[in-house]
């Protein structure tokens, strides 16, 4: 006998972004990019068809953890670090909810690093957004994972000695099914991110360019502005050749050495220039370490694979047991094993 | 030794202890004694002692596995302090074992194991048959694996497997010995090996009556014994360990909530059983969820209890040490989640395969804040399931995390288990929150707990988090005014819990001056020695709370009614701490720290230690 | 309010309160006050207000930024319960701070920034300055901001830049009302701007002249004070926060012990400054270790502790949570560790920028198995430098890791601390094993200390581990007898730390009947509500122990000594806990959980209400 | 004033073998794959040129962890999954010893994972010797993050739902400066392996594929018996080509897609066959995604790049602060700040 509610779920098809924002006041400092995607996410959700009380935003801590509270949906703000794997547990529980986890460079790579990589090597279906802002906002300014080489901060005053991570090779060396990575300056290609990985089964990661007024100001404006972008980010699109520039003039070969290097398509010819393959995780893991200078900076999907989810796999396997014990009951659990009876 | 065989002795209880190296089959062994001996009325009690080592060379101290149990036509409370037989198929076994054996005890043993390398290898500078070191027991030592390998030579086995039948020998002349039937053996042999390896079966069955053969035949063994039936409640019975009985309990207390369950859990000695059973029982829709580390099992159970399951996370010392940042969660969530911590030997890794009751402090108090929780303990492997059910009643009654504390010893540790019937047991009452009219998350019912609004409840959104909430709302709130609001309605939730604390049992005497006070798995050891003594006229009590936190509220006055309280702990004092703490008195404090149980002897010694003092 | 200034009036305390939006500069308004003040040879005490809020938006209450400071010609106990005077630079600040003033206080606002939209943002509903609701102060409303401009008009700073300056307006009026000298200021700002923003430097300077200017030309007020020189000790003087102290003290117990400190954390409120400010440090060769989490933070402590290092770890509550196991490990490793927990609200992520007392219990008992370890606490921003340095004290002396409690109030207060001459302190002994003849690493000293002997010592190779070591040797042992000793062993040491404990101090006078106990940083309000009612001839002694664990010997006969006890905590009553399972005394409680410190009239009220039920 | 001892660092020219071998009994079970790493690691520290008493062995918990009792070093058999954050602070404190790492796949990726991957981003100068067996072995046989997907084991009766790690991919998304594999069944090339790693400054990440013969036996056999070694494994040589097969005469060539195919060298041509490049990342992972049976496993150095290390730059960092202010001292440092002086 179950205690649980029965419901019809509501109707998803009038939702607006309107929706989606709770009656929380948002605390973010004036010009943060986290307003971008938060804004990009109130905007997406209401056009995946999915009922509102089914979703679930559940964050660490950090500034960018702050999320759920903004959102009209379920939600939890946790402890530091551990909302890959609180989300781990009610989507493996209740795999008809869309669960998201916001988290932070600090929150999600320093701290939680495990939770991540194992959220992503088990390819649970949760959505796992990283505002990436290369510093520790919240905690007013130290140095993250991400923070670039020698970078001054409150706590590296002379510069960091730490080498830093790149979010999306630590995502495809650990498994990730679903590997992009957007700009919070960019809301249209955010969103079209947002969307491809809400709909996708399986972990879902997205690295999310992110700026930080305060105390990291500036930290993309290289890949990030209006003016730049052209030059210094590759749209990586599956099936279509590597171009960029702003006029799609140059594109991305390989040499025999296996590395990549910047063409001019009309001189190599647009038949020569590498095609993005989402199925392939080296391309994507070599894509992924392409910056400037020497290279533009790939944005979108690095790699999308349709692999059986984690909860799909327990649910089966659930499934097939029941079939196989289809009188199985805790009753004759308790009677099982080794038993006698007195008389 | 060719005396005449005499008729059969009664005797009331018996200790056998079966000790072998790691290889030798001695867990299966004692198991098979022990389903014999349950099946045929007697009441038992069991304790398998595991080498810690990974698999230490053969041969070696190191390596030697042991199996203890008590049966008897009584109430049994342990495994036994000191064996009456001992059953030691090599010198190493030997060497362990003997020093707990009672004196006159009964020595068995496979002569044929103690060659030259063996003694060896056990350390034995001189024969033990002849250099009058056994000269305190009655030694019997047999050619077990010759004669084994005799009564099985007709099925033409290869050596090595013909081998490994000698436990089966061993365990027949213990049968005859005892009197045991041999029916069960048999056919759990048959339906072990019989489809797979007919010969097998057929060996180890031969194996088994030629031991039992061997007593009844050489008479060697001047008599054998019989040990009448326990009068035990009329009902189906089955073997639970602790572990297993955590695991039905849990299954059991979602069964009676109607919510599911879902376990999160990282491996850990002695708890890891816990994941394996209910890692099982996929088929009644259990979820099991092996996480990445101690952090993400508690955590994947509280993603899980927020969405509505009957949340349980399972550990031991060094793991319930990492959960504890993210139990302070749970207790500022307010959410039900059972965390079944399995005492083990501190500090840090400590003594990983042994028992202890150290973990008391660190349940009540291992949280940054004020942050209460109640805290249960186990008395028994069957006490287990009990306790697991009570804890998840507390968890969901309350919307709160709870402690249940059991041990290496009970975790282990094996007893006959009445079934009960599921249709009986009182239902634990779990109502959803639905009602989007007025939702307030931090609104409270009569126990001061809050409502379980689940994801996927239309109308139902809400956020939740780790900050300190406002009242009723639950938004994130800084008013001084209102964290003290908070703060003092969680300790007060939590003292509400008192009012499903049964009325404390003052077990014996009510007016015995002493009292004896213990909690969690030293139970067996503490009533047997009361049982004990009380039998011999002396007058005592034993008192045993269920609830560590709370006290239960009728605690401090029954306390303060006797004129001493002795405390026996396998730790340095805790609950001895947390009883002068609540009410100002001073008791007599046993601690042991040996990474073993407590003997009843142990107790009893301690018990009249303190009549003595008293006058 | 044109009346005649009249001569300086002369008072012995002050409390003043900056309170402005997080972008008015208040921070540092108070901190050239409180410099200023230092110079001129009061005594204060200075508490920083921050909102919890990342940058809440302007003009909110969420987003006020606070500074009190109490400064004196006495000795000066804390930041000061209410406030004498209120700086408030818009309504919000107004709105927050307004409360606690001191009845017939003195409130100063910037007049500009009383616009509709800002008193909106505030939630006044009506004027505060017609609606009668601010009857009880005396408001001196200033347009600030425009005189701000005027006043630097000359210089054409862009608008943005020279609003930012009003700040030094108020200043220069508060210097002109406590007959404040402007030079400290002056070149503090010189120094700051001077070179590279030179027009800045002089659009302060001119802003601080103006404001003072305008106290002593308009006559508005109706006099001005003095507060004399304190009877301060001579020697130099700084002003030390208490995180600021803590990275001094470490540095300095280094040098004493002639190691090299080595520090392994990972930032969280209100402790990051230590880590900030000890990673300064690198020419004097301090290593600072900003580790993944604080498992890590922890862990690294531990390997360069193991290679000789003068190890430390600093946290706050939650972190404090992931270190338990750590702890467990270091505490068996017996090698010398301090772990500094600067308190915060809880529990689990709680109130992270508020002060509290409540992870007492986790530091003493947040370990799996029976674990010790010593436990002190600081009572002023000042005294951290010296817990500091007893925390490695007795790490190095005793081996084993320590816990060193300060909370977020010590942490972020500040106080003039006499600096010390290293060459004048004690050293703290320290010696590495590194004779191999006969070494063994559990061997111990009379103290029950063990060796010390770190890779790169010739021949002096050895393993240890978590698990339960042998006696002596420290090979893994499973052996029961001697978990037993070893538990005892470790038990004792940390016993033995009472031997360095100094004679309890008993404040105020020793006959009284009623003592007041405290622990850590509600050191000050106590000490100065207990000074405040001696004055009134109230007999009262004042009890505040710098070890919680071990417990200083002569403590509990000392407490037992008195008629009552009071124990105000800012916790649900840890230490009461604690010292009725030490003493079985029963204490009379008083504890607050609203995030912010003690008042000194709180104390005094909860003294009074003692003395009056005492009769 | 310091009060370290000073001393003249004994001289390891006399070093063997048996110098390193500690006077505890080695208790793993009989034909268990860590006896071989153990006999490997003593081959190979004498051949260093480092003195005996600068060597330091750091370990979690699990069987391969009881490793550093059976060494005549320094050792620590610490907590489970934290040896790589304390031989963290132990490299960083003392730059000179060497340190290393000895791990399993439960201890290193599951509950040590987060620091394990903070280790090798930092590129901190530790030996991580991982000794994957695919299962945890001292707690009697559970399922761990490298365990093929539907494993079944004590804690999976029906079979994982895991996805596995990839032990070289994680090292490589991660940012390992030095990533290498190889077998406990081929002592030579584990010696060979060992030295490279022990030699290189940074971190050094080796897997080690270990058989458990109690609780996941065989595991690795297709890969490491004699018999079919030749043909399912591929030695990775840098500046070499890609060539395996019992007579070398098969090799690796890249498609136009990016994806490594196993050719006949004598159908292609030698000079067509993929020259293993160790500096080359994206390389390094398609080869960690190699696997029978469609591709030889390759073993040997993966990665292996110069980098400074973590504790090099500490250490620069410490002697340039130190050399600006060469008065500096505690004294002045606590007279510093804003002070005033009563009279
Ligand atoms: C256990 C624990 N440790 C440390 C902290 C302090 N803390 C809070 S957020 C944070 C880092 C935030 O950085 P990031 O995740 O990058 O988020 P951002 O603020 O930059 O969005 C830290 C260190 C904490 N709250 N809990
Ligand atoms: C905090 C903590 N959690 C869990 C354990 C139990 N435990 C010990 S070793 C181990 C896994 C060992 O697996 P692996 O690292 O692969 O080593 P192996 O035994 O296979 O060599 C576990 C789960 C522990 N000792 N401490
Ligand atoms: S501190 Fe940085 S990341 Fe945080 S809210 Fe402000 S701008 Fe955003
Ligand atoms: S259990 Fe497996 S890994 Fe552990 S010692 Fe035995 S064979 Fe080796
Ligand atoms: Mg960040
Ligand atoms: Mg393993």
């Amino acid at each position: 006998m179950s205690n649980y509610p029965i419901f019809e779920p509501t109707d998803p098809s009038g939702l607006t972004r309107k929706s989606f924002v709770s009656n929380q006041e948002v605390r973010w400092c004036p010009g943060c990019g986290d307003y971008a995607v938060l804004a990009s996410v109130q905007k997406v959700l209401p056009e995946l068809g999915i009922p509102q009380e089914d979703f679930v935003f559940i964050s660490g801590i950090g500034c960018s953890s702050r999320f759920p509270y903004y959102m009209e949906t379920f939600g939890m703000h946790s402890i530091h670090g551990r909302a890959p794997a609180i989300a781990s547990g009610t989507k493996a529980f209740r795999p008809n909810l869309n669960v998201w986890v916001m988290t932070g460079d600090g929150d999600g790579l320093s701290i939680g690093g495990n939770h991540l990589i194992h959220a992503i090597r088990r390819n649970i279906g949760l959505k796992i957004i990283l505002f990436n802002n290369r510093i520790y906002g919240l905690t007013k300014g130290q140095y993250s994972p991400t923070s670039e080489m020698g970078k001054k901060s409150k706590s590296s005053p002379m510069g960091t000695v730490d080498y830093p991570f790149n979010p999306i090779s630590v995502a495809l060396g650990t498994g990730g099914t679903f590997v992009a990575r957007t700009m919070d300056a960019n809301p249209k290609h955010m969103q079209e991110v947002l969307k491809a990985a809400a709909l996708h089964e399986g972990t879902a990661f997205v690295e999310v360019l992110q700026n930080c007024v305060i105390f990291n100001d500036g930290a993309f404006t290289d890949v990030t502005s209006r003016q730049s972008r052209g030059e210094n980010t590759l749209d990586l699109v599956d099936g279509k050749p590597l171009l960029f520039g702003n006029k799609n003039e140059k594109g991305i070969i390989l040499d025999k050495k296996m590395r990549p290097q910047v063409v001019k398509v009309d001189e190599v010819g647009l038949e020569n220039i590498l095609v993005h393959d989402a199925d392939n995780e080296a391309m994507a893991f070599m894509l992924s370490h392409m910056t400037i200078p020497n290279h533009p900076v790939p944005m979108g999907v690095f790699r999308s694979v349709a692999r059986p989810s984690y909860e799909q796999l327990l649910e089966d396997q659930i499934n097939t047991a029941k079939a196989k014990k289809p009188n199985a009951s805790v009753q004759s659990l308790l009677e099982s094993g080794y038993t006698w009876r007195v008389e | 030794m060719s005396e005449v065989a005499k008729a059969p002795q009664t005797l009331e209880s018996v200790t056998i202890r079966f000790a072998g190296d790691s290889g030798d089959g001695m867990q299966l062994t004692g198991t098979q004694f022990t389903e014999t001996s349950a099946v045929m009325g007697n009441d038992l009690s069991t304790f398998p002692d595991f080498p810690s080592e990974i698999r230490a060379p053969a041969g070696t101290l190191a390596g030697v596995s042991g199996f203890q149990l008590q049966f008897s036509s009584q109430e049994v409370h342990t495994h036994g302090d000191a064996p009456d037989v001992l059953v030691a198929m090599n010198p190493a076994a030997l060497k362990v074992a003997v020093g707990d054996l009672k004196e006159n005890g009964i020595i068995i043993v496979d002569r044929d194991a103690f060659t030259d390398k063996n003694m060896n290898l056990a350390g034995y500078e001189s024969d033990p048959f002849s250099d009058g070191s056994l000269a305190a027991y009655r030694v019997f030592d047999i050619e077990i694996t010759k004669l084994t390998l005799n009564a099985i030579q007709e099925l033409g086995l290869p050596q090595k497997q013909a081998v490994r039948c000698k436990n089966f020998f061993a365990l027949g002349t213990v049968y005859w010995l005892f009197s045991r039937e041999l029916q069960y053996t048999e056919s759990w042999i048959e339906s072990k090996f019989g489809a797979k390896t007919p010969s097998l079966a057929k060996a180890n069955k031969l194996a088994l009556n030629a031991g039992y053969n061997y007593g009844l035949n050489t008479h060697i063994f001047p008599n054998n014994y019989v040990i009448a039936q326990a009068p035990v409640e009329k009902g189906l019975y089955r073997k639970v360990t602790g572990n297993e009985a955590v695991g039905l309990g849990a299954v059991t207390a979602a069964e009676l909530a109607g919510v599911e369950l879902f376990l999160g859990s990282y491996p850990i000695t002695p708890a890891s059983e816990i994941l394996h059973f209910l890692s099982h029982q996929r088929h009644l829709g259990v979820k099991t969820f092996q996480a990445e580390d101690e952090i993400a099992g508690i955590c994947s159970a509280i993603g899980a209890s927020y969405a509505g399951a009957a949340a349980l996370t399972t550990t031991s010392g060094p793991g319930l040490a990492l959960k504890t940042e993210a139990m302070g969660l749970a207790t500022i969530l307010e959410i039900p989640l059972v965390i079944v911590n399995v005492q083990r030997g501190g500090p840090s890794t400590g003594l990983p395969t042994k028992t202890e009751q150290s973990d008391l402090f660190q349940s009540l108090f291992a949280r940054n804040g004020d942050s209460p929780m109640p805290v249960l303990a186990a008395t028994s492997p069957g006490d287990c399931f009990w306790a697991t059910i009570e804890a998840f009643r507390v968890a969901l009654r309350y919307m709160t995390p709870v402690v249940l504390l059991t041990d290496g010893y009970l975790a282990q540790g094996s007893a006959p288990w009445k079934v009960p019937q599921i249709s009986e047991l009182e239902k634990i009452p779990v109502e959803f929150a639905t009602d989007p009219e007025g939702f307030q998350p931090y609104a409270r019912n009569e126990d001061l707990s809050r409502p379980w609004a689940i994801p996927g409840t239309p109308g139902m959104m809400h956020r939740v988090g780790g900050l300190e909430k406002q009242n009723i709302t639950g938004h994130v709130s800084h008013d001084p005014a209102n964290h003290q609001v908070m703060s003092d309605l969680r300790a007060e939730k939590i003292r509400k819990v008192q009012d499903m604390i049964p009325a404390t049992e003052v077990y014996g005497d009510a007016d015995a001056k002493l009292a004896v006070v213990g909690w969690g798995g030293s139970f067996g050891a503490i009533r047997g020695a009361v049982d004990h003594l009380r039998a011999q006229g002396v007058k005592l009590a034993h008192i045993h709370p269920r609830f560590l936190n709370p006290l239960p509220k009728d605690l401090g006055e029954i306390l303060a009614g006797f004129d001493r309280i002795l405390l026996p702990e396998l730790n340095m004092g805790q609950l001895a701490y947390v009883l002068r703490a609540n009410y100002g008195i001073e008791v007599a404090r046993y601690n042991k720290l040996e990474g073993k149980p407590f003997k009843e002897a142990e107790i009893v010694t301690a018990i009249r230690a303190q009549l003595e003092e008293m006058g």
